[in-house]
Parts: structure tokens; C-alpha cells; sequence
């Protein structure tokens, strides 16, 4: 469905990818492990037709992708709220922009914000919340919209530990529900090991790893044998990588 | 309330200095404030000062309206377009660059004597810190926050209006305040080129039978009506613009 | 020990005249129909007098007498209104020479207007340079000997270019001076008709005023002073053509050359008295006091002035 | 190079209608172009412009360096402290409400009737975009930002120095191209007010010999000089500023 | 060495912390776990002077605490950069505070961003910078100084497991080698063991939790019986809280 052919990408003088070649399926989850700095950000851009590759081509359902396509939601690396806007305002914004502001629309707001255990915090302004707090708004406003494909940069990384996990559930459990496409960056290897149903590892710009995920989450949690070695695996391609 | 004392203190001082000063000098120079203001109070409650400020304050509001929109209008347009702002640049620094009061006579001709001239004028000398700021603040938005909006499906339209606008407000409406008070002196200087009404021709006929006391307090009135322009500015962004100041 | 008293004031008289500093507070920029002033440094007329004037320029009689009381500077070189004016807010000035004993002021309209006398003006509409300038004031006596008031026609502010709005019909006629409507003819004024105001009103157009102050304490220094003025005068009037060449160096105006002359022939003209018995400069009384009650008649001032009080012509050389 | 070739084609016809509007109209109000035009070009060849250019440029650069200095300082002080804000503001704007046109004796008597008198007027006009920029810039820095500083131990003075002066440069900045244009206004108003010298002098010169063309050519000289210094700052910020212009 | 006496908090309205009392001993590392948005953030800025309590005190060597002391080094929870100077000017910012920027002071700048893996974007500007390099930049800045008390607000949540690892072996030599006292807040239980002294939970503005570390690094990383153990511990004292 979302082609990469022959993706380069350069910022100014540094080449952070080159002709990196690749597909992501519908109704698959993702997750991209790799190393600080390695580009996994810019791949996120690049997928999602914020960034356009130097050379090469992005193709989304046999289109080349030129802009964001209105099926697309990103939840950037930073919460990247509008500091002007309450809680409630910033997760409705992306239906003010497409004039599909309804009457149920606050209410799904409040429905999602409860769910993610701030939804006392609808009134309030960003500089008013705690980190955590600021990511999980950017996140409603990223599920708001129930996009077809989901980009998300480490988007429990300012978690706690039973937040996190439960928020993991949520998506699993919305991704299924759905059938979305998500695109999820994380450093957390068990948490990519939860959510995905494909794993990959990045670096410099490739995938040094691409492979269905053998586990999912029950497993997993538990520290059952099979999860630790399987999370040994994936430490030691990222070592490999790191190497 | 001892700061407002202190305040007080001082202005009274400032006032003991002028009047002392005023002791040394013709009345024709520099008037004593007790001449200045008895004639600050009769020309208030003989009713003689209201025509003039009222029309002053209408070619006030309605230069500085017009030369808002164009401030704002022209600021994104040459925020937004590299090309507009190099093509457009010129003709603004000149309309800036050449003396209102050069150019009566064409302004005379173009808009008559009446009230409209007065108006163009006004708003010619106003829109210039708020076309200048808006430019600016266009340019102060983050990538991020651009990028956003971009996944979100806006238009550049919406871009403006949602994010660089909202984000760009105290850096506009600096522009704003300096334009409010420049809204008052392009006023007057409408004014002095060809008006029978008006705290401009105010001070022209003061200054034509030499009365310096008059003149004094027409100043008076202007800066009082500068100070109240600017309180205005002031409760419009403390009640409605806070919001915009937050920073996250 | 008397005569070494006398020789001390001779030596403080010798160091007096040596460097008689003296600063003059014009109406105007440096402009070429005072070229007799300006162009000191050939002519040296103040020079060979022992003074180093100091031109102060300004934006209007009322300038030159504001900074004359300021202290800014020694004497005004200012319009006769703007004198009124002043004193009639209570200053006690002295007017000690007549620059321009020719009103210079006119009203100028159309040939075709129709207007054949000034009280042909009624009801028409005539601009004027400022509402605070002499154009207006010289209307208003205009009219007044024609027996109208301002009430009577519409004033409109024209700005310095007054002849343009003439030109194309905005105003039925323009008030302006002398050298306004040469400059006006140079720039196409044809088909015109001039009221000049001194054939109804003739009195000072400018005036040399000082403090009364300055005056006691500077009878000499003036009168020095304006033996040089007068001779530069007389010098322009001999020599208009080499000062229309030095104006070009020296007037901020002076770059036309021909104009330069043509403008310094009117003011040499209005620079001379009505009567020939009068010396240059010399201030009519009668011709004065006339002016000031007209002023106060048109409401222009409000007290009633004995002129006498504040001119005199003891000091004309 | 197409672009330039539209703007350059765009001139030309402004030249041309300004042309086609000067047939119809007495060269006292609107002189053609073409005559303009020569009389710019005769003023520079025989010299005639240079003196008055030099003067009003002096002029600019010294009210603009001192209106710059009590802009930045003024604005940093009043930034900093609510009260000195409180004290000083109704002082602030009355300098600026009140036209210096009409104060003319009290500058010569204060500050003499030669350059010093229209070096103040010209600081007295564009000190206060420069204030208003910086004062609000002052208050545009991040909480964390003041705390990662106060963490190192700055001192205000450094926190003034190292955060929030360049945190606002944008800011400041744009008050600064306000300014520049309005020194040129501002020393050309001195001029008015009496002088002997300076482009200033030369407008009321040229009008009092109501030689139009004359006074056009000054305007076009006062629009290049205008240009010319806002020019000149654009280059300051794109080779010295620059940095400051990023966003986290 | 630092004492918090009855001290209590609020934004505006909204009550924080009240009445918490509690010591921070000399060369001690201290791990803070805690639920997004229970106060972890708000209790570093008041143990280090960047917020003044609305009640109670805080005491540093017996006297009490108005502003940072010059013995502080802050992370903020959010990289905090200039983004007007480039990497090696933040970072040796500090010093050209204190006046003290000496010829040695770029090149132990340097070094010490080698270590971290950014040695060669010295020379870049922030907004050039991935998430993870941003952070790290941050951790560099405070670490410049040499303080006697660190206060860490999650500084390795933006890294990838392997960069983590590196800089947490590092931070633990660092703080043997220096002997400081370092509040670190952390949301990843693994590295609270691997890291402290003493480890606290903290619940609603109270420290619901506060015991000695019976474990270390070498352990923990083997996934031994024993850590998992003390993690699950950990994990149910935390949805303790969560409850
Ligand atoms: N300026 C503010 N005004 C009002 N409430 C605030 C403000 N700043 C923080 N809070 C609230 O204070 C509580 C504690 O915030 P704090 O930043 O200390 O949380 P935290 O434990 O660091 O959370 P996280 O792990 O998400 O960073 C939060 O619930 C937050 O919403
Ligand atoms: N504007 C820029 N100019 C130059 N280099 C850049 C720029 N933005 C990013 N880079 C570099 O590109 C590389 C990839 O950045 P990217 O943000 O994609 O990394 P990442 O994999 O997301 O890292 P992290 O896990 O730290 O977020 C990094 O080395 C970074 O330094
Ligand atoms: C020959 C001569 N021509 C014009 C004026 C100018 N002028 C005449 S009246 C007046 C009003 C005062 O502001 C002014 C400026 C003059 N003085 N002398
Ligand atoms: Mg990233
Ligand atoms: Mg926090």
C-alpha cells in the first residue's frame, strides 16, 4: 500500500538515506527499532509525505505521494501542541481544520482523553501539563481522526510503566478494532514486540532487520522464556547494528 | 500605592520644573502650566476642545482601521511570497520614506479637503509597523508546528489563520501599539495641510496668532488621547489576547 | 585716572567690535531675496562692520519672534502679522527697521472669472497658503476695505503650491505674495487679474524686531547692524545681477539663476518707501498704527495697540 | 530572471500611468516623470544634491544610533520592571504624540538650531518602534528556558545578555526596520522645522520657489536613501543574525 | 544534606504537593519512579531551587534553599536548548556564565559529547539535531560542571537501548568516580535498579515507597531470578499506586 522505491534523503549537505527500498501493508502494524539519530524520524516524514525524498519515489495505494494524504495521522517525536489552545481545543483541531466539527466531536474528545487518564485536563493549557500528560494529549489528537494509516515517533517513550501498558493495550485493541495501518517508532524492544506485527531494525538507513513478529503481548508480559529470547534476538541485531 | 505616590511625586516635580522654567521664558515659548492648564480646563468646559477631538479621534479610528487591514493584508501577503514582499518593498519604503506633508496638495487633489484626505494620511503613516511585524512574526512559526498542519489537510489559508496568525500575535500587535500612536501623530499631520477642524488645525491657528497656551493644550489633549488609544490596546490584549502570549 | 578709565572702555569697545556676534532668526530658510544677508562672505558688508551674523532659520514669522524671546537669537527678521500677533499677547518688542515697507500680498484669480473688483469675491471660494500664514491675514484686509468678511466667501488651505488649484479650477481665487505669482507665471499662470493688497492697505511686509531688552542693552551694536543691512541692501539694489549669481552658492533656492534675478528685482522693489522722503527702512507710524487697528477690526487681535510704544526709527543710521 | 524582468515591467508602467497623469495636470502639482527625472539626474551631476544627501544621511545615522541605544535600553529597562513600565509610559508616549513640528523654538533653544536639533527629532521618532519591539520581546522567553539559566547561576544582566535579547532578535528586529525608515522621516521633519541644510531644507526650499520637480527629485532621493539603509539591515540579518532566526 | 521540611505546592488552583517531608543524603543516587503527572517534575524543580514552596522548606547543608545552587546541575524533562548556538556552545554555556571558560573547557566539551556518541555534531545547530541527540546534548550540558548534586528529569527516555545502556554505565561511573548525589526520574524500573542508591515511589505528591537498592546493574541486565523478582515488586508497588 505505502511504497518507498529508491528513497534518498539528505539534509543539506548530510545523506541520511539512500535508495532504501520498501513496503509497508495494509493492516499491519510496524515497529522501527534502531539507534538515536539513525533516521527514524525522517523515514516517518518521508513515509508520510512531509518530507520529499530527494530522490526516489513514495507511492500510497499505486499514487506517488506528493503531500500528507488525508487518510494519514502523525504523532510527532515532540507533543507539539498549540500553546494557545486548551487541551480539548488542540484534540479537536484537526476537525476545525476539515470544517467536520460536530456536536459529538468534544464528547468522543472527552471519551478519549478520559481514556487516557487526562480527561480532567480538557480545560487546561499545554504549558500547564506535566510531560506525560503533553504526549498523551498529542496522541488523542493523533487517534482523533481515525486515520487509515497512523505514524507514531515513540509516542510512550514519557510514560509510566502501567500507563504505558495500558495505552499499548488501547492501541493494540483500536488497531484491531479498526484495521489501520501503524508505523510506530519506539526504543522500547518489548514494546515493539507487543504492538507489532512486524518488527524492524534500522540503520544508517537501511533495514538491517524486516520480520513478522513470532509473539504478541500476553506472552510476552509474562517474561516467558520464549519473549526473553526472542528480545535477546532483536538486542543483538540492534548490537550488531550499534557495532 | 506607595509606587503611585511615587509616580505622582514625579509628575508633580516635572510640573514644578516646567513652571520654573516657564518663569525665565516668554509666555510665547514655553507657557507656565498653570496658563496651560487654565486653558486646558476652559477649553473643556467651554465645549470648544470636544469638536476637534472628536474629529481627530474619527480620522483616528478610521485611519488606523484602514491601516490595519492593509498592515495585516499586505504582511501576509508579503509574509507568505517571496515574490510579493521583493516587489512590493519599494513602493512601501517610499510611501514611508517621502513626508506626508510634501505631498498636500496631491493628497488634496486625490481625496479633497474634507475628511478622507485626513483618513489616507493616517493610515498611510500607520500601516507600516504592523505590515513590518506581521511580515515577520509569518516567519517565526516552527517546522513542526507547520508540519502539523500540513498532515492535518489545511489550507495554506487555514495555516495562516490557525497557526502563523495565532502564533505571531505578540509580535503583531507591537506592531499594533506602535501603530496606534502613530495613528494619532499621522492625524495631526493630516491636519496641518489643510483643515478648519481638528486638534491639528488646532495647533496651526495657535501657532498663527501665536498663542502658545493653546498650543500646549492641544498637546495636552493628544498625548491624553495617545495614552487612552494605548490603554485601549493594552485591555484588548490583557482580556482577549492572553492566550496568545503562552508559550508551551 | 580719567583718562585711563576712558582708555579701558576703548579697549573694551575695540574688543567689542571686533567679534559682535549677532544671530539672526529668519521667517525663512536661507532663500535668494536675501541674498544681501547671506552672501556676507563676498559681500562683507556685516564682515566690515566687526559682526559675525548667524542665520537662524525657521518655518514662519512666529518662529523668528519665538526665537528671538527664546534667546535663540538676537533679532527677528519677521512679518509684520506675526509683530502683531506678538504683541498682542503682551510681549514687549521694538521694531527698529523696515525691511519691506511694500505689502507684498495680492489675490490672484482668473481672467475669465468675472471677478472684476475685490467685492466681486463674495461668495466665492479662494485658498489660502495656511490659515496661520500672511496669504490669509492680507485676504481678510482685502476684503475688509471691500467691505466683506470672512464669513462672506469659503477659505481653503492650498498649501504652498496655491497657483495649482487656481489653475485648475478647485478655487475661484488664490492669495499669495509678490514672488508667488512670478514663480506662478513662470509655471504657466497666464489669463490672470491681481488685487494687490497695498493698493488698499499698504504697510510693512517685514520687519527687523528685537526684545525691548536687547534693544537697551544694544543700541550701538543694532545700529551698526543695521548700517551693514542697509548697505547690503542698497548693494542688492544696485547689483541684482551679481546677486543673483552669488545666490546660487548661497540661497538654498538659488539654483535658477534668472529666477534668482527676477525675484530679487520684486523685493528690491518692495524694499523701497512709498514716500521719497523716507530713508530706507524707516517705519511709518501713522501707516502702522492704521495697519494694527485694521488687525484688531478683523479680529485678528484683540487689544487695542498704541504702536507707537514699540517702533522706533532712532536707530536707523 | 523573469521575475525581476515582471517587477521591472511593472515599474515602467507605474512610470508610464504617473506620465500619462502629468499630461492632464499642471506641472505645479504633478510634474511628468521625464522632468523629474532630469532634474534628479542634473542634482547629482552638478553636485547640487550632495551636501543636503550628506547632511540628512549624517542626520539619520546618529538619530538612529542614539534612538537604537534608548529604544534598546529603555526597552530592556521597562521590559524588565513593571514599575520603571508604569513610570515611564505616559512619558513615552507623549513624546511620541506630540508633533515635533510644533515645538520648533523649544528643540533650537534646548539643542540649537544646527545638526544637533534634528538628531534628536530624528531619535525622538524611531526610538519608540525599537522600545516597543523590545519590550515585548523581553517577555517572549520560555519559563524553562529563565530556569535553565538561573540554574547556571546568571545573573539577570546575563540572563538580559545570553537569553532574552537574542531569543529576540526576530523581535527586535523588526522594530529596528521600523525605525530605520522612520529616522529618514524623522530628520527630514527636523529639517522642516528650520534649517539651512539637508534633504528637508530642500523640500521646503523647493516649495517656497514652487519648483514641484525640484521637491520630486528630493522624494526620490529620500526613497533610495530609505531603500539603501533598509537594505543594509536586511543584510545585517541574513549574514550576522541569522542564527537567531532558528527554532528549536 | 538536602531536606525537604513540610513542603507543599500548588499551580494556581491545583494542589501538588502537600506537606511532603523527606532527605536527600550525600553521595547518594536516588531513583524516582512515579505515575505521569504525580509530581515528579515539580518535586525536582522545588528540591533544586528553580520553584520556591508555597509552604514549608527546603534546607541545603543546614541552610535554607532560595535559588539553585551553584553546586546544581539540572536536566529538564524536555532537551531545553538554545537554538541559536550550536552544540558546543550549549553545552559549554555554564561556564561562560560563571565567567570561567578556560582553553580546556572545549576540548573536555568534546570528549565528553564523544562519549556520548554526538562528538560530531559539535558544530550543528539544535533544530539539526534527531530527538535523542537533542537529549543527549542536554545530558552533556549538565554533566559539564561537575556538580555536587545532579538532578535528573528522564534523560535517557528518548534512546535507544543501546545508547541507554552506555550512558547508564557511564552516569554510574561518573557518579563513583565524583561522588555526587544525583535525583534521577525515571520511568523504566529496569533502569532505576540498574542506576540508585535508594529507590522511591512516588504516588499523588507523596513518596509511597522509599527503600536501599538491594540490587545492581551487573545483575539486573542478566534478567536473573533475582531481578525479576525486585522488578515485580517494583511493578506492584506502582500499580499500587495506579489503583
Ligand atoms: N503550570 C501548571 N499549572 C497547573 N498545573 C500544572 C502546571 N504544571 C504542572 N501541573 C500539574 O501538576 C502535576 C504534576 O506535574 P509534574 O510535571 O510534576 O508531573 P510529572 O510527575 O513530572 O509527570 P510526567 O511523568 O508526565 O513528566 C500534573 O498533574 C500537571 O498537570
Ligand atoms: N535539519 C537537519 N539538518 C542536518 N541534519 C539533520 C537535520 N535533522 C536531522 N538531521 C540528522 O539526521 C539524522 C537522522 O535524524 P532523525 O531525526 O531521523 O533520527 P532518529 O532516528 O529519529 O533519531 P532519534 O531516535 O534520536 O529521534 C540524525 O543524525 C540527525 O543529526
Ligand atoms: C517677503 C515675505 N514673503 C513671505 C513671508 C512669509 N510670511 C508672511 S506672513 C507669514 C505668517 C507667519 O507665519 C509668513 C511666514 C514673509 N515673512 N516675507
Ligand atoms: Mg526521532
Ligand atoms: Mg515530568
Amino acid at each position: 500500500m505505502l511504497q518507498l522505491q529508491k528513497v534518498s534523503y539528505a539534509y543539506e549537505t548530510e545523506r541520511i538515506l539512500s535508495d532504501l527500498t520498501t513496503t509497508f501493508r495494509e493492516r499491519t502494524v510496524y515497529s522501527i527499532l534502531g539507534k538515536s539519530g539513525c533516521g527514524k524520524t525522517t523515514l516517518l516524514k518521508l513515509a508520510s509525505g512531509l518530507l520529499t525524498p530527494t530522490n526516489g519515489h513514495i507511492m500510497y495505494d499505486k499514487q506517488s505521494l506528493r503531500h500528507p494524504d488525508a487518510s494519514f495521522s502523525y504523532m510527532f517525536q515532540n507533543p507539539n501542541l498549540l500553546p494557545w489552545q486548551t487541551v480539548l481545543q488542540n484534540v479537536c483541531m484537526p476537525f476545525v481544520i476539515r470544517h467536520r466539527k460536530d456536536a459529538m466531536l468534544e464528547k468522543r474528545a472527552l471519551h478519549l482523553l478520559s481514556q487516557m487518564g487526562i480527561g480532567a485536563l480538557a480545560e487546561r493549557y499545554p504549558d500547564e501539563l506535566s510531560g506525560g500528560q503533553r504526549s498523551r494529549v498529542a496522541l488523542c489528537r493523533a487517534l482523533m481522526t481515525n486515520p487509515r494509516v497512523l505514524f507514531l515517533d515513540e509516542p510512550f517513550s514519557a510514560l509510566d510503566v502501567m500507563t504505558k501498558e495500558q495505552l499499548q493495550d488501547d492501541l493494540v485493541a483500536l488497531v484491531q478494532e479498526r484495521e489501520m495501518t501503524v508505523i510506530f517508532i519506539t526504543h522500547d524492544i518489548e514494546e515493539a514486540i507487543i504492538i507489532a506485527d512486524e518488527i524492524r531494525v534500522m540503520e544508517a538507513g537501511r533495514f538491517i532487520y524486516e520480520e513478522q513478529n513470532p509473539l504478541r503481548e500476553q506472552i510476552v508480559r509474562r517474561d516467558t522464556e520464549q519473549a526473553l529470547s526472542y528480545k535477546r534476538l532483536l538486542r543483538s541485531v540492534l548490537e550488531g547494528a550499534y557495532a | 500605592m506607595r509606587k503611585y505616590m511615587f509616580h505622582f511625586a514625579f509628575f508633580i516635580l516635572l510640573i514644578w520644573l516646567w513652571h520654573r522654567a516657564s518663569l525665565s521664558m516668554s509666555e510665547l515659548v514655553l507657557p507656565s502650566p498653570l496658563v496651560v492648564g487654565s486653558v486646558f480646563v476652559d477649553g473643556w468646559t467651554s465645549g470648544y476642545f470636544w469638536p476637534h477631538v472628536s474629529r481627530t479621534l474619527r480620522e483616528i479610528v478610521y485611519g488606523l482601521s484602514i491601516g490595519t487591514v492593509f498592515g495585516l493584508g499586505l504582511g501576509i501577503m508579503m509574509g507568505e511570497s517571496r515574490m510579493m514582499r521583493q516587489f512590493l518593498q519599494p513602493y512601501i519604503i517610499m510611501s514611508q520614506a517621502v513626508p506626508k506633508l510634501a505631498l498636500a496638495p496631491l493628497f488634496i487633489l486625490w481625496f479633497g479637503f474634507g475628511m478622507t484626505s485626513k483618513v489616507v494620511i493616517t493610515a498611510l503613516v500607520c500601516f507600516f509597523p504592523i505590515l513590518e511585524n506581521t511580515l515577520r512574526a509569518m516567519h517565526q512559526v516552527k517546522r513542526e508546528q507547520i508540519e502539523l498542519f500540513k498532515m492535518m489537510q489545511a489550507s495554506r489559508f487555514q495555516i495562516l489563520m490557525r497557526l502563523k496568525i495565532p502564533n505571531g500575535i505578540p509580535h503583531i500587535m507591537s506592531g499594533f501599539r506602535v501603530s496606534v500612536i502613530l495613528a494619532v501623530v499621522g492625524a495631526v499631520v493630516g491636519e496641518f495641510i489643510g483643515a478648519n477642524e481638528g486638534l491639528g488645525a488646532l495647533i496651526i491657528a495657535s501657532q498663527g496668532t501665536m498663542n502658545t497656551p493653546l498650543m500646549f493644550a492641544v498637546l495636552i489633549n493628544l498625548t491624553l488621547l495617545g495614552m487612552m488609544l494605548y490603554g485601549l490596546v493594552h485591555m484588548i490584549e490583557t482580556y482577549g489576547l492572553r492566550r496568545y502570549l503562552r508559550r508551551e | 585716572a580719567c583718562s585711563q578709565q576712558k582708555e579701558e572702555q576703548e579697549v573694551e569697545k575695540e574688543n567689542a567690535t571686533e567679534n559682535k556676534q549677532i544671530r539672526m532668526a529668519s521667517w525663512s530658510q536661507p532663500i535668494t531675496e536675501q541674498t544681501n544677508i547671506l552672501a556676507d562672505e563676498e559681500t562683507k558688508f556685516f564682515k566690515n562692520e566687526g559682526f559675525d551674523l548667524e542665520f537662524i532659520p525657521g518655518a514662519g514669522g512666529g518662529d523668528a519672534i519665538k526665537n528671538i524671546l527664546a534667546n535663540n537669537a538676537d533679532i527677528a527678521f519677521t512679518d509684520a502679522g506675526s509683530y502683531f500677533n506678538a504683541l498682542n499677547q503682551g510681549e514687549d518688542l521694538v521694531a527698529i527697521y523696515n525691511i519691506y515697507p511694500q505689502n507684498v500680498f495680492n489675490v490672484v484669480t482668473k481672467e475669465d472669472s468675472g471677478i472684476e473688483r475685490p467685492e466681486d469675491l463674495k461668495g466665492k471660494t479662494i485658498g489660502v497658503y495656511s490659515l496661520a500664514s500672511g496669504t490669509r491675514e492680507n485676504l481678510l484686509i482685502l476684503l475688509h476695505e471691500a467691505g466683506l468678511t470672512e464669513d462672506d466667501v469659503t477659505i481653503v488651505e492650498t498649501g504652498l503650491l496655491n497657483f495649482a488649484p487656481l489653475m485648475q479650477g478647485q478655487v475661484d481665487a488664490t492669495a499669495a505674495t509678490d514672488t508667488g505669482l512670478h514663480i506662478g507665471k513662470q509655471k504657466g499662470l497666464d489669463d490672470y487679474k491681481v488685487f494687490e493688497v497695498k493698493d488698499y492697505l499698504n504697510f510693512s511686509s517685514d520687519l527687523f524686531v528685537v526684545t525691548r531688552e536687547y534693544y537697551e542693552e544694544n543700541e550701538a551694536l543694532l545700529k551698526d547692524f543695521l548700517r551693514a543691512y542697509r548697505s547690503s541692501a542698497e548693494w542688492m539694489m544696485e547689483n541684482p545681477q551679481e546677486a543673483a549669481q552669488l545666490a546660487k552658492t548661497y540661497a538654498i533656492d538659488g539654483q535658477d539663476i534668472e529666477q534668482n534675478e527676477a525675484i530679487i528685482d520684486i523685493r528690491n522693489r518692495s524694499s523701497q518707501q512709498s514716500k521719497a522722503e523716507h530713508p530706507l527702512g524707516y517705519i511709518d507710524l501713522e501707516e502702522m498704527q492704521h495697519a494694527i487697528d485694521v488687525y484688531e477690526q478683523l479680529g485678528l487681535i484683540e487689544n487695542k495697540i498704541e504702536i507707537e510704544q514699540y517702533v522706533t526709527n532712532d536707530l536707523l543710521p
